[in-house]
């Protein structure tokens, strides 16, 4: 949280004047619990919302009763406690963004529909003449937030003729068991498309 | 209406048989994760659509609600399905098995 | 009522499937077979589940099918755990 | 009502076959997964049969919960039954 500076003392007022100066420092010190309060927030708001949707119906104060009201925010304040560390880890917080949610369902509605279609004809093909050719390939479609690398691993797990294997998680390579190898050593549009600029604009 | 939900309920039976049949059809661990979780998450998706169709044209709270679970139902099983096949295949691989006649395996060339 | 009618075939049919499905679980060669086997009987068990619910008219017993898409997500991943660490 | 019927008899059918199985598998991971499958499909019987407190007791019980105990003894132990 604290980032290693010209400035020593993580304390402020150790610091004297150059606490003026470091202002990046001096932000992340005193921004840390902020930011923290802030997940947590975000995370009981989601938990909240979702146990509102599935109990809709229940009673008369809108569309919710009293009961369903107060348990469902003492269930949501512990699953946020326990939860909202790991939720915004790595570059999480970037899919607040609304304008990604609806490049999401853009892309939920568009190619990758259409992909799933072309897969499960294509499987289709391959169950009734039994041909393949299978192999397990490497490429980089050169993803770094764990957002976008699930994303892009679950579309290419859906999608025609391939099945993620394992992530390398500093390097980012993608190991994939493709069923009718075409190459050797494919480039990312060989085997999974336009999914990676898709999953660029919408995870990161 | 209900025709829109019979073509979704036809599409989904048709789908989901594919996946069976295709743990028959295929020779190996990896190539079966492909025909059944493919197979079974598209035709899954259709047959749940039918349920959102369906109440959607009933309508009223019972329609409703019936719409809200079933679209909920729909995204755990987008969510959980792949990560679910990619645990199963990574756990397989090291354990050992090898791919079915595969041509080239980068992941073994790794050594992990 | 002929709508409730044909959701209910549908679930019917797609517990013949599970039959076929359970064929693979008894005679697959590996565990890993059979673990990929248990996985395409959960997802069908879930959407069969669905399909009955609205046949039934019953939303309170759709939560079961929520509650297990769930639960057999975490088994998944307990059966890819041990496969992964116990068979060395 | 004789679809439930047939439905019901067909879930029992296959509770039955998983039970066998997990008896007769010699693979200590296999009978585990086929105990899975049998919770699971007895927790479809009684969806048919209208009870879901039931029904979600035995689905989290008998078929995640008990899958993953029953595995975390076998690793304790050996996998393969000596003969």
């Amino acid at each position: 949280m604290v980032r290693p500076g010209p400035c020593q003392s993580n304390l402020p007022w150790n610091r004297g004047l150059w606490g003026l100066i470091c202002l990046d420092e001096l932000k992340s010190v005193y921004w840390a619990p902020v930011r923290r309060v802030a997940e947590l927030a975000a995370t009981f708001a989601l938990v909240f919302v979702v146990y509102l949707i599935l109990t809709a119906f229940s009673g008369e104060i809108g569309l919710w009763s009293r009961e369903e009201l107060i348990g469902g925010a003492v269930v949501s304040i512990l699953v946020a406690l326990a939860s909202f560390r790991l939720l915004w880890e790595r570059g999480g917080w970037r899919l607040l963004n609304p304008l990604r949610w609806v490049m999401f369902l853009v892309y939920l509605v568009g190619p990758f529909l259409l992909a799933m279609a072309k897969a499960n004809l294509d499987v289709a093909y391959r169950v009734i003449t039994g041909r393949i050719n299978p192999g397990i390939v490497r490429f980089n479609p050169g993803l770094k937030t764990d957002a976008g690398r699930t994303l892009l691993a679950n579309s290419i797990t859906l999608t025609p003729g391939t099945l993620t294997l394992d992530v390398d998680d500093e390097t980012g390579d993608f190991y994939v068991h493709w069923i009718n190898v075409r190459q050797v050593d494919p480039k990312p549009e060989d085997v999974c498309g336009v999914f990676p600029h898709w999953v660029k604009v919408v995870a990161e | 209406m209900n025709i829109l939900m019979y073509v979704f309920l036809a599409v989904g039976a048709v789908f989901n048989g594919l996946g069976a049949v295709a743990l028959h059809r295929f020779p190996d661990v990896y190539t079966r994760l492909h025909g059944a979780t493919k197979c079974t998450t598209f035709g899954s998706i259709f047959s749940i659509l039918a349920v959102v169709v369906y109440g959607a044209a009933r309508g009223g709270s019972v329609g409703t609600s019936m719409v809200i679970r079933a679209v909920l139902a729909l995204v755990f099983l987008l969510l959980t399905n792949p990560t679910g096949s990619h645990a199963l295949a990574r756990a397989a691989h090291r354990a050992g098995i090898k791919p079915f006649r595969a041509v080239v395996d980068r992941l073994e060339e790794v050594g992990k | 009522m002929i709508g409730e009618l044909s959701l209910a075939v549908a679930a019917a049919v797609l517990l013949g499937y599970v039959l076929v499905c359970t064929l693979r679980l008894a005679i697959g060669p590996t565990p890993a077979d059979r673990a990929v086997a248990l996985d395409t009987i959960n997802t069908l068990v879930v959407a069969i589940m669905v399909l009955l619910g609205a046949a039934l008219n019953l939303m309170i017993i759709m939560d079961v099918a929520l509650v297990y898409a769930l639960l057999s997500f975490v088994g998944t991943l307990y059966v890819a755990r041990y496969l992964q660490e116990g068979l060395r | 009502m004789t679809l439930w019927a047939a439905m019901l008899t067909m879930a029992l059918v296959m509770v039955v076959i998983a039970s066998v199985l997990a008896v007769v598998l010699r693979d200590l991971l296999a009978a585990a997964l086929a105990l899975g499958a049998q919770g699971l499909l007895l927790s479809l019987a009684f969806y048919l049969l209208q009870a879901p407190d039931v029904a979600i007791a035995q689905a989290g019980v008998g078929a995640a919960l008990t899958t993953a105990i029953f595995l975390l003894a076998i690793w304790k132990t050996r996998r393969k039954e000596e003969e």
